[in-house]
């Protein structure tokens, strides 16, 4: 996958995640601020505009995350800003001085986008939060297997997650403050990570089906 | 729910278009960087910077609080985000004045990464930063964890002592001290009758009965610590009252300061009220009332409800709050 | 509707009483007559007396206009209730300082009926008293009555005209001439997206659609003029500031102050998004905005909406309006 | 009547006014600024009070009516205040120094009540106010015969007014703002005019029972 493909990856996360607006905002009004739609799906649109024009630069896939962690950020802010900086700023590290993406290093982006929010965000699992679905997802994508099999196990393992976090209750983020009561809610973080793991899994699906012609 | 507002999108960006018009005789956005706001009387050499800032929804915070004796920047996110470290680094370099700057905003995860983010870097470019998270929010989180706590309206409070331990010339680490002094001494908790309601889909952001007040809820239109039945302006004005003089321990003779505050849409004559009630309640108590406000200083948008914040004064916390400002949101001679 | 009230029925009295113990550094109600409120600072010997007024709703009118280079006094009426003679008899009295008392009230038959007695008995006792009535609402009636209009929140110009007049010494007559000019420049025009409630019943003054607005609404919770599909804010604004550059016809050139106020529960960020499109048609027809006041400064209680008003300033009236006051609702330094 | 007796007409008067009190707050909330009834009520209940003191410390007739203008006015301000103040000081000089008032003379009453109205108030007929109400009442009660019958010819001129004001268009007073769109209301002070009369004929009735034992 070249730089652009890369564009085209964060294009599909993008989309799932402006389809998905309304609803992560109604997720997170139920225990927060309900802003959290509008930070996902404006922090991926920036990073769009940001990877794409960085691309016709020529950039390599290194300093596309680089490019795409700066825009996120820039353009969001908020909890979610930082993290997803790191997330996309670790990757860049990972995949550093790259001119391609190998398909069978998808599923360490993963880890990368783990272990960026992790050291960010400090979350431990349980604590009701997006990790609760990425360190999930990161150690069932680093099973040996074709890389669709781990994307696939990847995103089962984001969606039990997700589902799982509904019955914690929140201890860090502006959910904890809510107590017992934020008991019963699925975490909009936790939602949002399972979408952008989707959104992988479909544009790597995409990507293979026009690479075999 | 029925707002004047045009595409929401633009909603944050306008309404600060706005505030930079009315008020432009006090503050102005820096030429690069439209979400960091300056006062035009500052900065002074040798004198600490102080950067306040958070999400937008707050008006008449953050730019409300920025001007001589108050606040030197603020940073602005999107609507109740954090602002990312952009503005709040350019801010920084804005307004420092070869003292130093200090950092306050409220404990909310984003606000604690994207000003810690933004202090890293004006510490390695030689610009030393201190940074008070505020924690009045004394709903938020029970007093063993008191760290876990929001920032709330208390810190109009807080704003105003650390803008005028600087207008005092005070080196940083006094001001930091006396800030951190300010915010350990402040006590608020809030309640809202009905949620505040978001700007896309101009609905509650959550659900409230016709009967139901939501007590201990933040400035976010988030949800409070607790449901129960509506009550009167007395009984509402108690059960704030109560949890913070618990915590507070004031002795008889002790001095406070009074903040009741409209999370947005709750108008004057109830919040008089209210203050009526909190300020007799205190008389019965002994406890002398320094100086008390009453409005819209610090919102949750559209929300309806009150915010209740005392101050527990001290000789030179008393002092430092009557100390004269001048900004959009607080002018005192 | 929710409120935060106790009995129904003492909610005036109980607004007031926390009013005066919020603002207890600025004005005291007189000892005989709580419904008379006079400023801690003043009268002076030789200066004309201010004396304001009008129904209880209002806040921070009328109170927060009393106070140095403002009103000397303020009556207050029961809800929406132009206040009886008494009252205003007791101020007229308290803030006569040998150079006679002026009145400023909106036009409305209470008021006009209540004031003119106590003006007689006023005058009877050797009181010098002259009245002018506020006519400053556009929607509420056609140029040809202009002394028809209702006075509304275009007052807050008005009060602060006279407060300086007054306080640089001006004579009764001067006084009164520049105070009626003040008037006669004076433009406002309000719209409602919601009625406000009424504090017995909790339920609005009248119905409106979820998709209606009210255009020219009062400041006493009636329906407007005319009913229209709910607009966006730059719409609205348009609305507003169209009919009232109608009437005032303004030269490029010509300097104005801009009021956009809140009718009670319309938060901060509506009406900066309001003000930015009222500056950028300004701007765009060469008129220069002296000053902008935003905020809740002339309530209708809970009504969600806005007023605009426009002072058509010349260099004297620019010169009053600069004037510095002190009042709880209004301080320029 | 003795000034005891007038005190008890009063308190009818004040309690079909607060009987009502919602009802015509919600005819002023339509065109008006909903306190109509508030005042009324509070009003006559300051009379009520400030008139019972007054008889038991002995006050003659016309010093009555003198006290229950001042203690409408005092308690009310508004446009009732000054309108209904001036109607009770106008009986109260038209019974100057009596100590009793023939039932005779109570149509007088209504002819001092619309007398003092219209000197304060200057509304014309057709101008949608209380005028409409007392103007034909007490021309109504003018016409000879039996009190009883003058008092009921002029309750049913009092209701024809008020239901005249429905398609009238308000010329003065609050509701004058509106134009066009008060066309269909009822005027509240019109209302309230047609209760207070209708007190005055209760009252009457319930002192004329009592007389004949
Ligand atoms: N320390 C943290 N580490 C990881 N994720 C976190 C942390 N704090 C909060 N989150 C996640 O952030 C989400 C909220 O994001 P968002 O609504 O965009 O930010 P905010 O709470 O500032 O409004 C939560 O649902 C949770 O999943
Ligand atoms: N000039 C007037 N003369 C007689 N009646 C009047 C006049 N102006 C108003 N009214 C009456 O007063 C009524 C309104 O009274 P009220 O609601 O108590 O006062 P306000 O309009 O000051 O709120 C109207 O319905 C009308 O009947
Ligand atoms: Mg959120
Ligand atoms: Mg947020
Ligand atoms: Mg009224
Ligand atoms: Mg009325």
């Amino acid at each position: 996958m070249d730089s652009h493909q890369i564009v085209d990856l964060f294009r599909v996360i993008a989309r799932r995640l402006a389809e998905a607006r309304a609803e992560l905002g109604a997720l997170d009004g139920a225990i927060g601020d309900a802003d959290h739609g509008n930070s996902m799906a404006d922090g991926f649109a920036a990073v769009v505009r940001a990877s794409a024009e960085a691309a016709t630069r020529g950039s390599d896939v290194g300093d596309l995350f680089v490019v795409a962690g700066r825009s996120f950020l820039n353009a969001v802010g908020a909890t979610t800003g930082p993290l997803y900086a790191s997330a996309l700023l670790r990757a860049g590290q990972r995949f550093a001085g790259q001119k391609t993406l190998a398909i069978a290093d998808l599923p360490d982006l993963l880890a990368a986008f783990a272990a960026g929010i992790s050291d960010r965000g400090k979350a431990r699992p349980g604590d009701k939060t997006m990790m609760d679905v990425w360190g999930p997802a990161a150690r069932a994508a680093e099973q040996p297997g074709p890389p669709r099999d781990r994307m696939a196990r990847a995103l089962r393992a984001a969606e039990d997650g997700r589902d799982a976090t509904r019955t914690m209750v929140a201890s860090v983020g502006r959910a904890a403050r809510l107590g017992e009561r934020s008991l019963g809610h699925v975490d909009p973080g936790a939602a949002s990570a399972v979408i952008v793991i989707a959104a992988l899994q479909e544009g790597l699906a995409h990507h293979l089906a026009q690479d075999r012609p | 729910v029925k707002k004047l507002i045009n595409a929401p999108q633009d909603a944050v960006d306008e309404a600060l278009r706005g505030a930079l018009l009315a008020h432009e005789d006090l503050i102005a956005a820096l030429p690069d960087s439209p979400r960091a706001i300056r006062a035009l009387d500052g900065p002074r050499p040798g004198k600490v910077g102080l950067v306040i800032g958070g999400g937008a929804g707050h008006e008449p915070g953050f730019w409300g609080y920025v001007g001589r004796g108050l606040a030197d920047a603020a940073a602005v996110g999107n609507l109740f985000a954090s602002p990312p470290p952009g503005p709040i680094l350019a801010a920084t370099q804005a307004v420092q004045g070869g003292a130093g700057v200090l950092y306050i905003y409220g404990n909310f995860s984003g606000d604690v990464m994207n000003f810690d983010m933004a202090a890293e870097i004006a510490n390695a470019e030689g610009i030393p930063v201190r940074s008070v998270v505020t924690t009045d929010d004394i709903a938020s989180s029970p007093i063993e964890s008191r760290a876990a706590r929001r920032g709330v309206a208390g810190n109009v409070f807080i704003f105003k002592i650390a803008g005028a331990a600087a207008d005092r010339m005070m080196p940083l680490e006094a001001c930091e001290a006396v800030v951190r002094r300010a915010n350990a001494r402040t006590y608020t908790m809030g309640l809202a009758l009905e949620p505040g309601s978001l700007l896309e889909t101009r609905r509650p952001s959550f659900d409230l009965g016709p009967h139901d007040m939501e007590l201990g809820v933040g400035v976010h239109g988030e949800p409070g610590v607790v449901r129960q039945k509506l009550a009167s302006a007395d009984e509402s004005a108690d059960l704030l009252l109560d949890r913070i003089l618990t915590e507070m321990a004031p002795q008889e003779g002790d001095r406070v300061a009074v903040l009741v505050n409209s999370l947005g849409s709750t108008p004057a004559m109830e919040l008089y009220i209210i203050l009526r009630r909190v300020r007799q309640r205190l008389k019965a108590r002994g406890i002398i009332v320094h100086k008390s406000l009453v409005g819209p200083y610090y919102t949750s948008l559209d929300m309806a409800g009150v915010s209740l914040s005392l101050l527990h004064l001290d000789a030179e916390l008393a002092t430092l709050l009557d100390a004269p400002c001048r900004s959009a949101a607080l002018t005192l001679p």
